[in-house]
């Protein structure tokens, strides 16, 4: 996992771009829309995204049979087959049906806990750049030490003494790049709280919390939406990754990173148990790359 | 007259996704050996890229589709890419208006000049280095070779595009392009920069296409001008011809649109053009001005092309208008009507300033050690008074902005006063200040881009400061919003738009209404119209002057264009270096006797006037407010310093009634030497058809 | 013998094995297989017990035992060495013997002969919280007698049915006492190689003893064990590119693929190795019909067949296995739905019940069986959560946790482990399991050393667990290795002990 | 910078202070467990008892921790658990497995990175532009737990070239390097495909400089532009980020080290986290931060060294 450089190259790339260079025409969607029509790779992310989440939210009427259901008796010719497009599990379950539902775990907690640490960066972040001072130097110097270390330790060292839960790893994700969040915040409020609309705010006794959230936050929006889906991209990779090294989200409810991990043993004969998963991940990253570069690129045009 | 660079019916077009765009619409100009064009127009009127066509270096998506460009004879479009590095840098050379961004940050300065003997022909080092030294001095650069070292961040703005114009001198060009190079320079170094151009071009006798928005800056620079509209050469001819006896309506609106050193107060009204450019005027079949022009015909002037046509062949004097002969007819280009200012110096102070310091204090990037303090404001005396304009001029960094701060609570003095209502705010940062008072002084900001918020409608940026500061129901602040609008003459619909929307004119509108919102007694405006063209300039200051009539408002206004402080200003202070260093009703400001810094800053104001005499430049830039100084402020650049005077002592304060002049100088009338315009000279007016 | 099953052994060659390489300093504290399996290569046991279960003479060559099973006479053998030159004797025997039953040494041995030659004490200090602390002792400083030279006596103050097999615990190396109890390279021993390189994490190298072995082999000139980590693919990875010659643990996960190997064998054995679904007596299991409902919710084959791949016997709810020599076959309970929906409603439960079971990720059948099982007990109504922790974490809880899957290693009678893990009051009862009748009835098994007579009673034992016991047998695996085709002679042992001096190399 | 180097090294030293403190808190408030975990599961609770006292466990978390402190300044990071070994020994020899894994990685993927991120930001969305903006983005998006599983799946099951796993010894049958080619490649495909997209960005916003049209109107070709002007600018972003890969490559490495059994630092630290090898835990999050703190270190530092402007 790279998510503390690519933090960074986000965090740089967000800055120098975008500060309050947008506003909305139709509405925050009708922008998003525009937006994501005009620049084809954000077509192409959007819709990737879009698939998914259509999915897992029919899942149930969608899938072609219950994610857990077990049939040992298939496990003896586990390939794609016509009841099964894209074959069973070494338990004989449904890899279709696995994914489908595996897509509500992984477009629950990869969001949930991006938008965790987002909150609370935000929070911290505005605080930090629009107070500074001795509030700066703690909440930057307490982040710097959660900063210090490294993702997969913190992880671990974490969900060692915890355990695996989705819960915990909402947590360890929030906590290990809500910092990130915060710098990136504070860097555009420490821009933006010199611009002159805020100083026309305080000038007619706006309280400091409206100005942070109601006259900053909003032109940070463009660094934080395209953060937001580099950060989902990531996020979701980590959590592959914690399911593979078998820290990862408890079964039996799917979760793609738990279904390669299972598998993977297999793959010598039975490769599409494992394929299958990790293209699925990967799709679900590359969408949410896309997005977020398409969506910088439209907003660096203008 | 050998042609240099010719442009020949050249039409140049945008093509995007949304479609085509036309940028250029048959464009056609010479410029012949030694021979100066000022390229003058609005924002986004195509000067760039005519600059950028000369060297056939097009933005992605612009293509030339139609006419031709020749450089000494040769087509453009038809060099290899060979061919045009041997000529770029070589025989035409370009410089652009951010010479910091210009310069490669990473790289000594040195070596970047280098690179262009190296690039065209010369083979030794040591010779490319003694040229660039060479060129270096040539560009009044002292120390040459130790500035050759440096890296571009090491040099000032000044020093920075005068290495930027070294750079392009190097290879001793036929053809010098100059975009906009003086623009964001302080009025003394452009006064500087366009003396040197001036003299390089006398010596070397370079071509030069020389563009900018400000038609003062040409005047200095050329003898030729071409006025640009939305993409089309509308008027070119000789500064003098073109000058004195405009033809094309647009011409005319822009030199009727300007305030003049030597014209009225504001009680004159400027005359803006009517109206704003549109992105679709560029398309138009006909004149892309007939929408704003009062004489537009429609079947002459929309339903076919119009074409150049010569009005004095001799003067090589041409227009692309349908109707001139009405124009002609027509009324005469005015100038703003004089009218005498008329300072009133019983109005009731609102606000006054005594003593008033503010000290910067540089910390080191990591806290802790001090590394000493700018003093940005030092013991500043000011008053502003209701129904009046209080102008504050002088160079960048002089503390203007930081005392317009300071008054509105943004800032907090270090000492001193700001007395309003006989309470003092020096020390109350405008988040602590009673709401009363904190409504009692708004401002005025210059940035149209940063003024309102991106995020939020134009009706949230009025409703807010009447809801807090007025205690407005929603429903009355609906209405009081518009009633605003229809103040700053903004249509009721723009209520429901988002500030992108909105053209930088119509927010800087907006930013007024806003400030108005609270019923203000004193509206501090720190350089509210430098960011907007002439003409949207001018309808700003009408309506400021409107504002001002109607109520007992005490303006505040900051600028550096000593024009429209002329224009506006009933009371002037003259800053240098955190100090006003003169202060007086404007009359007598703009009257001998002058501070020699006023004097300095009169004469390197650039004025749309063929016959402005040669300017004095300052030496030097203005010491580092980091620096300790024991006497005058102004002692290390004035050209009339007393040695062991001036720079040991504080000058004392001489006042002539309620006009003070901070000098050592024994000053009176005589010795003064009369500015340009103010001097009565011949103006425009005078020699106007 | 076992060897001489397929053909002449061959001398020569290396033999390589992917395992952990852990600490083995420490024999008589091993906690895992894998230490002692290095450890077993220099060092011998008193006793071994063979892949049938049968315990069979080692370093003691004959022994006996009084009619009331609570004296026992060990002769050991005359004609062993040490590879240092030493004769092996009683005194060395003894020496090792007293290391592992004092308390301070902290050997597992002494769970297995608490009661018989050990006893608890208050040793006076108090405990974490406070509580008066038990240690243990040898009840009487005749308990381990030298009798003569190649003769101890292990007097007890009760019976004991198992001294032969726990003579064979895995911690119960036989050290030279002149190493002070401690193992590495260089170190003594009885066994048939010397440890010439150990790297923890990395390998540990042996090389076939010189003067020659009392037990016949060893047939390899050295035998390398290779650290391959935990992961069963890069295992079979390894396997796959040759790297080593066997592995010593399959996990399911990797079967599919290396029956596809043609180089490969598999290793399998049936063994009373198992892991259980086991519940506190608390609600809803404080209720016998739902533990019943939980046995005939479960469909052992099915767990059989998609776990373990069909290697191994269904369970059968009790913990006896067939390869136990006193198991007796009381008939298969066959999974019944309606019936366990019967138990629940009579129970009061007739919406079914909500529970959590913990399981660990390690070995990777057990999470496969816990998702089968739940997914059967689901019809039968009873819901429930996985909640899977680190092993480390859930051995930390594994008595702790209310309902919970738990791995119970091979032990070579059946009596073993019910003693270990039903009695009222075992150390290892983690179900906090008590029955009087039960207690009463395993006591008298443990009484009689005459197999028939154990059955009969274990028949009855068998039924109280079917009928009211706190546990869900599914299965009882085989385990199973993979082994280069080349490597002969191997028998893979129902505990996994690899004993190299038996394989030989038939290329 | 001297004095910066001096300064962030003392926040260094106390930032490795908080986390130590906050690591052994975190692992040690409850002292049963280092015992119970030497003891294994099946010892009893008096054992266990017995051992924590013997092992000072019961006294008070911050007595333990400053006696932990004395230590470990002077090089002893206590014994692990699980390999009844001092960790100092283990985790270098561990970590010198994962800096030679890092070393060749890094070797391969700045090169490649720099090369096709520079051909590729060049021209702004020129098809080469695209085509590496694609290939990179993919990459970035395949986790390295997936890559391996394909590469293994075509390398060893089905060509046979190259070795399942990566026990860094000569003597399994496959050369040293060979064993290398596995694990590189998976890292080099992940990391490299996010530098790519790093330097190409970078490279991107520098042909936009205003200075790049100076140069190619001074009458530069497009190359010399490129390579005179553009590069080093377009270099000095993506540097830190550079930096900070070794960073990732020390600590990072848990899945490739656990896909190819090699005996590197992240897998011994995965082993630690899932059997609470407390000990080894803590002196190894200890040495990540401070790599991490160093790399970040040298990363400002030749910042500086490379921005003329940026002077502290
Ligand atoms: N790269 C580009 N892509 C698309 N349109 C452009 C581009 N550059 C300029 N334009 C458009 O071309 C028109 C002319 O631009 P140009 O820069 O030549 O104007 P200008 O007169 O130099 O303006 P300014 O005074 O603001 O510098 C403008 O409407 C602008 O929006
Ligand atoms: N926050 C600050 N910290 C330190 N120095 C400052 C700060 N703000 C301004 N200065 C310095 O104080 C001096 C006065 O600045 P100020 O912005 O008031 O000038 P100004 O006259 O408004 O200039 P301009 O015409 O460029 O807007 C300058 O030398 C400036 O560099
Ligand atoms: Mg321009
Ligand atoms: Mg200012």
């Amino acid at each position: 996992m790279t998510e503390i450089s690519h933090d960074l190259a986000a965090s740089r790339l967000a800055s120098a771009s975008l500060v309050g260079a947008e506003a909305a025409d139709a509405g925050p969607l009708g922008k998003v829309y525009s937006v994501v029509t005009r620049s084809p790779l954000a077509t192409v992310g959007a819709t990737i995204l879009l698939t998914w989440c259509l999915l897992a939210l029919l899942a149930p009427w969608v899938a072609p049979y219950p994610p857990n259901q077990i049939d040992v008796a298939l496990v003896a010719d586990p390939h794609p087959s016509a009841q099964h497009w894209l074959g069973v599990d070494h338990l004989g379950r449904d890899i279709l049906s696995r994914l489908i539902w595996g897509a509500r775990t992984v477009l629950t907690v990869a969001p949930i806990a991006v938008l965790g640490a987002v909150m609370l960066g935000i929070f911290l972040g505005l605080l930090s750049g629009y107070r500074g001072g001795m509030i700066d130097v703690v909440i930057m110097r307490v982040g710097d030490t959660l900063l210090a270390f490294p993702k997969i330790i913190l992880y671990l060292i974490i969900i060692a003494k915890f355990g695996a839960s989705a819960f915990n790893i909402i947590a360890v994700i929030t906590l290990s790049s809500a910092p990130i969040i915060a710098r990136i915040v504070r860097g555009v409020t420490l821009d933006i709280k010199n611009r002159d609309y805020v100083a026309a705010a305080r000038m007619r006794g706006e309280s400091a919390f409206f100005i942070m959230f109601v006259e900053i936050l909003p032109n940070a929006r463009g660094p934080l939406i395209v953060d937001f889906f580099l950060r989902l991209g990531y996020t979701t990779i980590a959590i592959g990754v914690l399911g593979f090294l078998g820290v990862g989200l408890p079964p039996p409810d799917p979760d793609w990173g738990g279904m390669v991990k299972e598998a993977y043993g297999m793959i010598f004969v039975w490769p599409h148990m494992t394929i299958i998963p990790s293209l699925a991940i990967s799709s679900l990253v590359i969408g949410a790359n896309f997005l977020a570069t398409g969506l910088r690129e439209a907003a660096l045009d203008g | 007259m050998a042609e240099v660079l010719a442009f020949e019916h050249v039409s140049i077009a945008y093509d995007s996704r949304a479609g085509r765009q036309n940028i250029l619409n048959d464009v056609s100009f010479v410029i012949g050996e030694g021979e100066a064009l000022g390229l003058v127009g609005e924002s986004g009127c195509g000067k760039s890229t005519v600059a950028l066509a000369a060297m056939h270096y097009l933005p992605r998506g612009m293509s030339l589709t139609e006419g031709r460009i020749r450089v000494e004879g040769r087509d453009l479009a038809r060099l290899s890419a060979d061919e045009l590095s041997r000529i770029r840098g070589n025989r035409i050379a370009m410089v652009y208006q951010d010479p910091m961004s210009s310069l490669n940050p990473v790289m000594p300065i040195g070596r970047q000049l280098m690179e262009v003997p190296l690039l065209h022909g010369e083979t030794d080092e040591r010779a490319a280095f003694r040229r660039a030294v060479a060129m270096l001095e040539e560009v009044r650069l002292p120390a040459a070779e130790a500035m050759m070292e440096r890296y571009p961040h090491q040099l000032s703005g000044g020093q920075q595009q005068r290495v930027v114009i070294a750079m392009a001198l190097m290879a001793e060009p036929a053809l010098l392009i100059m975009d906009e190079p003086t623009t964001g320079l302080d009025v003394t170094i452009e006064a500087a920069i366009l003396a040197l151009v001036r003299d390089l071009r006398a010596k070397f006798g370079t071509a030069i296409l020389f563009i900018s928005h400000n038609l003062g800056t040409v005047a200095r620079v050329c003898e030729r001008i071409g006025v640009l509209y939305a993409g089309r050469l509308v008027e070119t001819g000789s500064i003098a011809t073109v000058f004195r006896s405009p033809v094309h309506p647009y011409t005319r609106g822009l030199l009727g649109a300007l305030p003049r050193l030597s014209g009225g107060h504001r009680r004159g009204r400027l005359r803006p053009i009517d109206g704003t450019i549109q992105a679709a005027d560029r398309a138009r079949l006909g004149c892309a001005f007939a929408p704003r022009c009062s004489f537009a015909a429609r079947r002459d002037c929309e339903e076919r092309p119009v074409v150049m046509v010569a009005i004095d062949a001799a003067a090589q004097h041409l227009v692309r208008c349908a109707r001139i002969d009405a124009v002609v007819a027509g009324s005469a280009v005015d100038g703003p009507p004089a009218s005498a200012t008329a300072t009133n110096d019983q109005a009731p102070i609102v606000l006054s300033v005594r003593n008033l310091s503010k000290e910067y204090r540089l910390t080191s990037l990591f806290g802790g050690d001090r590394k000493g303090a700018v003093r940005a404001v030092t013991g500043v005396d000011l008053d502003a008074r209701a129904g009046e304009t209080l102008a504050i001029v002088g160079e960048s960094g002089c503390g203007k902005s930081t005392l317009a701060r300071i008054i509105s609570g943004l800032l907090t003095a270090t000492s001193g006063e700001v007395t309003l209502d006989g309470v003092d705010l020096a020390g109350i940062s405008v988040d602590d200040r009673p709401p009363d008072t904190r409504r009692r002084i708004q401002m005025v900001f210059q940035n149209p881009d940063s003024t309102l918020n991106p995020s939020h409608s134009i009706a949230y940026a009025l409703t807010r400061p009447l809801r807090l500061l007025r205690d407005l129901a929603s429903g009355e602040a609906k209405a009081e919003v518009l009633r605003l609008l229809a103040q700053v003459r903004l249509p009721s619909e723009m209520a429901d738009r988002m500030p992108h929307q909105l053209s930088g004119g119509q927010r800087q509108r907006v930013a007024i209404a806003r400030a108005l919102a609270g019923n203000p007694g004193v509206v501090v405006a720190d350089e509210p119209v430098s960011a907007l063209d002439v003409s949207v300039q001018a309808a700003i200051l009408n309506l400021l002057g409107e504002l001002l009539e109607q109520s007992q408002l005490g303006l505040v206004l900051i600028s550096h264009d000593l024009a429209l402080v002329r224009h506006m200003a009933d009371w002037v202070a003259v800053m240098y270096l955190g100090r006003v260093v003169e202060y007086g009703p404007a009359d007598q400001v703009f009257s001998p006797p002058y501070h020699p810094y006023t004097q300095a800053l009169l004469l390197a104001a650039p004025t749309p006037d063929p016959d402005a005499p040669p300017v004095v430049v300052l030496e030097g830039s203005m010491p580092s407010p980091t620096d300790t100084i024991l006497g005058c402020p102004f002692a290390s650049r004035c050209p009339e310093r007393i040695a062991g005077l001036c720079d040991t002592t504080p000058p004392p304060i001489r006042r002539f009634g309620e006009h003070r002049i901070s000098c050592h100088l024994e000053i009176d009338a005589e010795r003064a030497q009369p500015p340009a315009e103010a001097g009565g000279r011949t103006g425009m007016r005078s020699s106007s058809a | 013998a076992p060897a001489m099953a397929q053909g002449m052994p061959k001398k020569g060659g290396i033999v390589r094995i992917g395992m952990r390489v852990q600490d083995i300093s420490n024999p008589h504290t091993y906690s895992w297989i894998e230490s002692a399996n290095s450890g077993r290569q220099v060092l011998d046991y008193l006793t071994v017990t063979g892949i049938d279960n049968v315990t069979r003479p080692s370093l003691v060559q004959k022994w006996e035992a009084t009619p009331d099973l609570k004296t026992w006479t060990l002769h050991l053998r005359r004609d062993v060495t040490w590879r240092k030159g030493r004769k092996f004797t009683a005194d060395d025997a003894i020496w090792n013997l007293k290391r592992v039953l004092d308390d301070k040494t902290g050997s597992s041995v002494v769970g297995l002969f608490k009661g018989f030659i050990l006893t608890e004490f208050d040793d006076g200090q108090k405990d974490a919280k406070g509580n008066p602390r038990k240690s243990v002792r040898l009840w009487d400083a005749n308990a381990v007698q030298k009798v003569d030279d190649f003769t101890v006596k292990l007097n007890g103050q009760s019976a004991n049915l198992s001294i032969p097999e726990s003579l064979f615990h895995y911690p119960l190396l036989i050290l030279s006492p002149e190493d002070g109890g401690k193992f590495g390279v260089g170190s003594d021993g009885t066994g048939a190689f010397e440890l010439v390189e150990h790297e923890v994490g990395k390998r540990s190298v042996f090389t076939a003893r010189k003067d020659g072995y009392w037990g016949g082999g060893p047939y390899i000139d050295r035998f390398e064990i290779i650290d391959l980590g935990d992961d069963a693919a890069a295992q079979v990875s390894a396997l796959v590119s040759k790297q080593v010659d066997m592995i010593y643990q399959g996990a399911i996960s990797t079967l599919p693929t290396i029956e596809k190997l043609t180089h490969i064998q598999v290793n399998s054995v049936d063994t009373g190795y198992t892991a259980v679904a086991r519940t506190h007596p608390i609600k809803p299991f404080d209720d016998k019909r739902v533990r019943q409902a939980l046995r005939y919710a479960t469909d052992n084959e099915a767990v059989l067949k998609g776990a373990l791949r069909g290697l191994g016997k269904p369970g059968e709810h009790h913990h006896v296995a067939p390869v136990h020599p006193e198991y007796a076959d009381i008939g298969y309970l066959k999974r019944d739905v309606a019936k366990a929906k019967a138990l629940l409603a009579e129970a009061g439960y007739p919406n079914g019940v909500d529970v959590t079971i913990d399981a660990r990720p390690q070995p990777d059948w057990e999470l496969l069986a816990v998702q089968i099982m739940v997914e059967q007990w689901k019809e039968a109504g009873i819901r429930t959560k996985i909640n899977v922790m680190p092993s480390a974490q859930y051995w930390e809880n594994w008595t702790k946790v209310p309902f919970g899957f738990t791995t119970w290693a091979h032990r070579p009678l059946g009596t073993m482990i019910l003693g270990l893990a039903y009695r009222t009051g075992a150390a290892w009862n983690e179900a906090n399991w008590s029955n009087a009748e039960f207690d009463k009835l395993l006591t008298e098994a443990e009484g009689y050393l005459d197999v028939e007579k154990r059955r009969a009673v274990m028949a009855k034992l068998e039924r109280i667990m079917l009928d009211e016991g706190p546990v869900v047998v599914p299965v009882w695996r085989a385990v199973f290795n993979f082994s280069d085709k080349k490597i002969k002679g191997y028998k893979i042992h129902p505990s996994i002990y690899i004993d190299a001096k038996d394989v030989w190399i038939d290329a | 910078m001297l004095r910066y180097s001096a300064k962030q090294l003392l926040n260094m030293a106390l930032t490795l202070f908080a986390v130590s403190f906050l690591v052994f808190a975190l692992n040690e408030l409850s002292p049963g467990d280092v015992a119970r975990k030497v003891l294994g599961p099946y010892a009893s609770q008096s054992q266990v008892d017995y051992l924590t006292v013997q092992m000072g466990l019961d006294r008070p978390v911050l007595v333990r921790y400053a006696e932990y402190m004395g230590k470990a300044l002077a090089g002893d990071f206590g014994d692990s658990v699980v390999f009844r070994q001092p960790v100092s020994a283990l985790m270098f020899d561990r970590l010198g497995n994962t800096l030679l894994l890092a070393a060749i990685s890094f070797a391969v993927i700045v090169p490649l990175s720099i090369v096709l991120g520079v051909l590729a930001g060049m021209r702004e969305r020129g098809w080469f532009d695209r085509a590496v903006s694609v290939f990179s983005s993919m990459c970035a998006s395949i986790p390295e737990f997936a890559m391996g599983v394909f590469l293994l799946g075509i390398f060893v099951v089905w060509l046979g070239w190259l070795p399942g796993t990566s026990p860094l010894r000569s003597d399994t049958g496959w050369s040293l390097w060979m064993q290398f080619v596995l694990p590189v490649l998976v890292v080099t495909f992940y990391d490299a495909g996010y530098l790519i997209a790093m330097v190409r960005s970078s490279m991107v916003e520098v042909m936009r400089q205003p200075y790049i049209r100076t140069a190619l109107l001074k009458g530069m070709s497009f190359h010399g532009v490129v390579r005179r002007h553009a590069l080093r600018n377009a270099l000095i972003t993506p540097f830190t980020v550079i930096l900070l890969q070794l960073n990732y490559l020390v600590s990072g490495l848990v899945v490739v080290e656990t896909l190819f059994a090699y005996p590197g630092f992240g897998r011994l630290m995965l082993e630690a986290a899932l059997t609470k090898d407390i000990a080894v835990i803590e002196a190894g999050t200890l040495i990540a931060v401070s790599v991490t703190m160093l790399t970040q270190l040298f990363g400002d530092l030749g910042y500086m060294a490379l921005d003329p402007r940026i002077r502290v």
